[in-house]
């Protein structure tokens, strides 16, 4: 059995292994050393377990894993909150999910709204729901009544679908979206294109209860109402895409990884045209600033200079020219002392930056030591400074190892 | 060698002693800085502002300190919060400065912000996300389905957010431009590392950004705005004494070249 | 805006430039020889090769954080020459790669290059070599590999970020000769700071169109380079003429 | 006939048999010739290549829209399944070490101790918590939460963030070196970030600080200057750069969606 950990070893572990680790890389400030490299091969070992793992988890199980192999279901309503409703009640014991269900009586309301359910239901193509009567019914039938609208235009519509409710045991009741009474014309431009299931939001859901079921005074139990899309069988071929990369390694069927490979390919360049318009063409409108007109000089001064600037840094760029003729060249020259201008502002910017970098650190390292006893800044900073030297000394060492090595052996490979 | 040496070593004393001593200094807001401010101060009641977390504890020495500061001038204000990160450490680290700050400004992790944790998968998942933000990520980064957190009910689409605060250091904002900026027309305000910083002025310039904060000077001069300096103005102190180690180096990196320039010439 | 807005121009721009640069590609292909200014950059490579040649340790090629894009398809085309010139001057080329695809890629161009330079037998498959996919994780990896192996050379090419100082600081202070190329701009001012010789920005694709010197690249950068002059005759026209034009235009030109 | 299926087996059952039919396609395009192949490939990257442009410039929403989500989903589990390409490879490197014991086998081992650890301890944290593991009381944490915890936060924060911290000194160095008024442009990029330098702390403010804020006078003040420069030289040198580097991606996308780029589709 391995042992649970307490918060206060686990905080400890992670500064003095931090530590360790912090320090030892520092160790390449002095020189390349068998410490350093040490580290360096561990690093990237935790780099790569770590992606692996993170997309394994966030895409693989996540994404993929899940749209193949589970329904891809949402919740509704979940009927675990006291319902404030007459005739209802929280029932703790007799549920199938969560926290509790819902006690319908009949009699009391023939009619319950369900309040705070989620609006959005996605693309779903079936409907779940748990429930049961009291006591056989025949005859007994419940209607789900909803609202829709769509927030883009404002388009209004309703659906009712209505099923029968006689047993007295627990069943998972499934509501095709298809075989919905739908009234106007709730759904989102196009995308009701083949399975017209792409709803607006559902602004609000009822449940009816027909005559048979008021008559008898059944009571009815209810629990979680799920949205849900089935089973993607068909999410197998991204799969097969993402195992043909591996083909890489044997070079007869290499070809097969550029196969897939063109479907990132072909998406990304496509991509490239749609992102040029959302990005770019704003800097381009920004980029036509009035020379004359109503505004202030001081605007007009600076509209010139950010247009000149940027009109000879272009023509710095421009290949297909060459810069003898002195309307070409002094331009580009113009351009380019910018270019330094502004690569200097990018040099000073990162100067601070990389000691913000180093600052962070040097806070770890120092403030947030874990000590067991309160010590003041100064000598945490001692205590580091010599864990550091003791570091050092050992790089040293390894360094001096290597060379007598090499004068023995030879270099390694 | 040596020299090298040399410069390492005073660079690690010009930060690390500045630490440990008592210092004060006072920080001047740049107009990107007080438009930022001005953004988080105009956001409408009942509309939300979103952070995105796109920074790892590698550049957290500036982005943290930044969201920290935006997060006290949000919550002094009582605008509900999304969290959300496309880096993977990100928004655990903003929830840990969102948790240490909420007991000042009494707010509850469900009512008044939510955690939307680490969404992979850049620019496409950001789009989705703009049109519905439940569809994306249902749960919350521990889980815990959205239909329990009593804020996002009021919280669904692009529509409900004010303003995107983007906090990075890496050149992740065109995907925001391109989708929160230019699909859904959200206003972008962003924190961002000292070096990726003069890349962002064109669009400052474009008004694709309305806000923009530099580094850990940046973050200090927020806190200066909203009056509570706290760990950026306490790294502004080794900050500064580092920026003039480096200044004095290059001036007598210069001297010694103008003076062995003189030399030879004189030799001549 | 959800879809592309057909009252602004903005809706056309990506096709008109993909028009101007499709008819460069034509051009080229069709054999038309289009100019390209030579830069200072090609002849720098050549004698930074001659230079580990004379010192008689490696060169190393970084073609950067890799990914599957086109700056580093480009890189493993530079390198290619770069390889071609090492084996006509018998002198070992170190290539560091974060990304498999690249990495089979880097492969089997620097093979063919070995071979094209008469070199087939000091092609060594263990001198390319995978690091990691994570930037710090292979930036330590390339920066270990230069000091155990001591190059005298060094080629950045590709995309860098964070790392490109790293990498360029390491090879400064083992005293190779630096050349970098990247499109990533906020790390110029580092491989400037830190290289002997460094391609800005978009350079990066006129230096690998001369060296190939191949039709669809050249034919590219040209018609790249047509789509800039034009766009730069827009924003100059439009600007200097804004007082005047009618309304409809200038919210042609608007992008909301 | 992409219709979801409502039972569990019959899925299943659906699944293996497509499976089997796209290995089986597979292996029927594997009796192609080479150039067949090519051409299938070049055809695959142009028709995928056309559904965001239609999709996005088709001005209304079109009978491509509802696939928007689907796409981006695609992308991501196809970049998922792509992350252990490398994997594969520093195994295979990593591996021959072990297996010959060169003298790398100690650091091979390192690799691999930390590849297990933290793939080993995050996934059993998400899928089998209570493996073997004791029930943690309060104040405790699982053995796999906090092995996770411990190595994540413990190692592979630290040492990213150490890594990326190397940079603090060897900027300073490259600074100490490279900053000298050899030439005309040296000068500039110096002069230009020893201001940015000043203006980036409190203290390199001072040098100007006696100067009024207003009027003329103002544009001596160091922090007015820089954001001067930074509005009106930087914004539009880094937008010239955007749009070159927007025409290039266009340039480029164009190669890969028509297949003409040569490095990448004469591969094996």
């Amino acid at each position: 059995m391995l042992p649970a950990v307490s918060e206060t070893t686990q905080k400890y572990l992670i500064y003095w292994l931090g530590a360790i680790c912090t320090l030892a890389i520092y160790t390449i400030l002095y020189r390349e050393n068998r410490l350093y490299r040490l580290f360096e091969h561990f690093y990237i070992g935790l780099a790569v377990g770590f992606g692996l793992y993170i997309n394994f988890k966030e895409v693989i199980y996540d994404v993929w894993w899940k749209a193949m192999m589970t329904e891809s279901s949402g919740s509704i309503f979940a009927f675990d909150t006291p319902p404030h409703l007459p005739g209802i009640v929280l029932e703790r014991d007799d549920k199938k999910e969560g926290k509790g269900c819902w006690k319908w009586d009949v009699g009391q309301a023939a009619e319950i709204r369900l309040r705070e359910i989620v609006k959005e239901w996605g693309t779903p193509n079936y409907l779940k729901l748990w429930a049961k009567a009291d006591r056989p019914v025949s005859g007994g039938r419940l209607t789900l009544i909803g609202t829709v609208a769509v927030p883009e235009n404002g388009q209004r519509g309703t659906f009712s679908i209505s099923f029968p409710m006689e047993t007295d045991r627990w069943r998972l009741i499934r509501l095709e979206l298809r075989a919905f009474d739908i009234r106007g014309s709730p759904f989102r431009p196009f995308e009701k294109i083949g399975k017209r299931n792409q709803l607006g939001e559902v602004t609000d859901l009822r449940l009816r209860a027909n005559e048979a079921l008021v008559q008898a005074d059944a009571t009815i139990f209810l629990d979680d109402l799920n949205h849900n899309i089935g089973y993607r069988w068909w999410w197998v071929f991204s799969g097969l895409f993402g195992l043909m990369f591996y083909t890489l390694f044997i070079p007869r069927l290499a070809w097969m990884s550029r196969l897939a490979m063109a479907i990132p390919l072909g998406l990304g360049s496509g991509y490239t045209f749609k992102a040029f318009v959302l990005e770019l063409g704003p800097q381009i409108d920004a980029s036509l600033k009035p020379l004359y007109g109503d505004i202030p000089l001081l605007r007009i001064v600076n509209n010139a200079i950010f247009l000149i600037v940027l009109l000879s840094v272009m023509t710095y760029f421009f290949f297909s020219i060459e810069h003898r003729h002195s309307a070409i060249r002094s331009p580009a020259q113009f351009g380019r002392w910018m270019l330094m201008v502004t690569f200097g502002i990018v040099f000073g910017n990162t100067v601070m930056g990389r000691f913000s970098l180093f600052i962070s650190r040097a806070d770890f390292l120092i403030r947030e030591m874990q000590v067991p006893w309160d010590l003041p800044e100064w000598s945490r900073l001692l205590i580091v400074g010599h864990l550091l030297a003791a570091f050092l000394v050992l790089a040293y060492l390894s360094v001096l190892y290597e060379r007598r090595k090499a004068t023995v052996g030879g270099t390694e490979a | 060698m040596w020299g090298r040496w040399g410069v390492y070593l005073l660079v690690a004393l010009a930060i690390t002693l500045p630490m440990v001593l008592p210092v004060r200094i006072r920080m001047v807001p740049t107009p990107p800085v007080r438009s930022f401010f001005r953004m988080v101060e105009q956001i409408p009641k009942g509309k939300a502002l979103m952070i995105a977390a796109d920074f790892d504890t590698g550049t957290e020495g500036e982005n943290g300190p930044q969201v920290e500061a935006v997060l006290e001038h949000a919550m002094s204000r009582k605008i509900p919060i999304l969290i959300m990160g496309t880096a993977i450490q990100g928004p655990e680290l903003v929830q840990s400065y969102a948790e240490d700050l909420a007991k000042k400004y009494d707010y509850r992790y469900g009512r008044d912000f939510v955690n939307l944790g680490y969404l992979p998968g850049g620019q496409p998942v950001l789009e989705k996300l703009g049109r519905s933000i439940w569809q994306t990520k249902p749960t919350d980064y521990q889980g815990k389905p959205l239909s329990q957190l009593p804020m996002m009910r009021r919280v669904r689409t692009a529509k409900d957010i004010a303003l995107v605060a983007e906090f990075t250091g890496a050149g992740v904002l065109p995907w925001y431009i391109q989708t929160f900026w230019a699909q859904f027309r959200v206003p972008l305000a962003q924190g961002c590392t000292g070096i990726i910083g003069p890349e962002q002025f064109p669009y400052l310039d474009s008004g694709q950004l309305s806000g923009l904060m530099t580094g850990l000077t940046g973050a200090a001069q927020y806190e200066h705005l909203i009056k509570a300096p706290k760990r950026a103005y306490r790294r502004m102190i080794p900050q500064n004494f580092a920026h003039i180690t480096v200044i004095v180096l290059i001036v007598l990196a210069n001297i010694r070249l103008f003076a062995e320039r003189a030399r030879r010439l004189r030799g001549r | 805006m959800e879809h592309a807005r057909p009252d602004t121009i903005y809706a056309y721009l990506p096709w008109i430039v993909a028009a101007v640069i499709g008819g460069g590609l034509v051009l080229a292909q069709a054999g038309r020889s289009l100019y390209i200014r030579r830069l200072p950059a090609i002849d720098a490579i050549e004698e930074a090769v001659g230079r580990a040649t004379e010192m008689g340790r490696p060169i190393l090629f970084v073609p950067g954080l890799a990914g599957v894009d086109v700056p580093t398809f480009q890189a493993v085309a530079i390198a290619g020459r770069v390889a071609r010139l090492a084996a006509a001057y018998r002198t070992r080329l170190l290539m560091p790669v974060s990304n498999s695809v690249i990495f089979t890629m880097a492969e089997q161009v620097l093979r063919e290059a070995y071979a094209s330079a008469g070199g087939s037998e000091l092609f060594r498959p263990e001198d390319i070599r995978f690091l990691s996919e994570d930037q710090f994780a292979f930036a330590s990896g390339v920066i270990g590999l230069m000091n155990r192996e001591r190059i005298a050379t060094a080629f950045f090419f590709g995309n860098f970020a964070a790392e490109a100082l790293i990498l360029a600081e390491t090879g400064q202070s083992l005293g190779a000769i630096q050349i970098a190329g990247t499109p990533s701009t906020l790390q110029i001012p580092f491989f400037i700071a830190a290289c002997d010789f460094t391609v800005i920005g978009e350079e990066y694709y006129a230096v690998t169109a001369y060296l190939t010197r191949e039709p669809i690249l050249v034919g590219s950068v040209w018609g790249q380079d047509l789509s800039r002059i034009t766009l730069a005759g827009l924003i100059f026209l439009m600007s200097a003429n804004m007082w005047w034009l009618p309304e409809w235009i200038k919210s042609f030109f608007s992008f909301w | 006939m992409f219709q979801p299926v409502q039972d569990r087996w019959r899925n299943v059952f659906l699944c293996v048999v497509a499976f089997v039919a796209g290995v089986g396609a597979l292996a029927l395009l594997q009796s192609l010739p080479p150039a067949h192949r090519r051409r299938l490939t070049g055809i695959v990257t142009f028709v995928v290549g056309l559904y965001f442009p239609l999709e996005f410039f088709y001005p209304r929403h079109n009978f491509l829209t509802p696939w928007r989500d689907s796409v981006s989903e695609v992308l991501r589990v196809l970049a998922a399944f792509a992350f252990g390409l490398g994997a594969v490879n520093l195994f295979l490197i990593h591996g021959r070490h072990v297996a010959r014991r060169t003298p790398n086998l100690i650091f091979s081992l390192a690799f691999f101790a930390g590849f297990f650890l933290m793939a080993g301890a995050g996934l059993m944290n998400d899928f089998a918590k209570g493996f073997l593991a004791a029930e943690p009381k309060v104040g405790q944490l699982g053995f796999w939460e906090a092995s996770y915890r411990i190595l994540f936060q413990g190692a592979l924060l630290p040492l990213t963030s150490t890594v990326f911290s190397l940079l603090a000194f060897f900027i300073a160095s490259a600074a100490y070196r490279a900053f000298r008024a050899r030439t005309l442009e040296a000068l500039l990029l110096m002069v230009t970030s020893f201001l940015v330098m000043l203006a980036n702390v409190p203290y390199g403010l001072t040098v100007t600080s006696f100067l009024p804020d207003e009027g003329i006078w103002r544009w001596g003040r160091i922090e007015n200057l820089v954001q001067w420069m930074m509005t009106q030289i930087n914004a539009p040198a880094m937008r010239a750069i955007l749009f070159g580097v927007w025409v290039g991606a266009v340039g480029a996308a164009l190669r890969i969606w028509l297949s003409l780029e040569r490095t990448f589709v004469s591969g094996p």
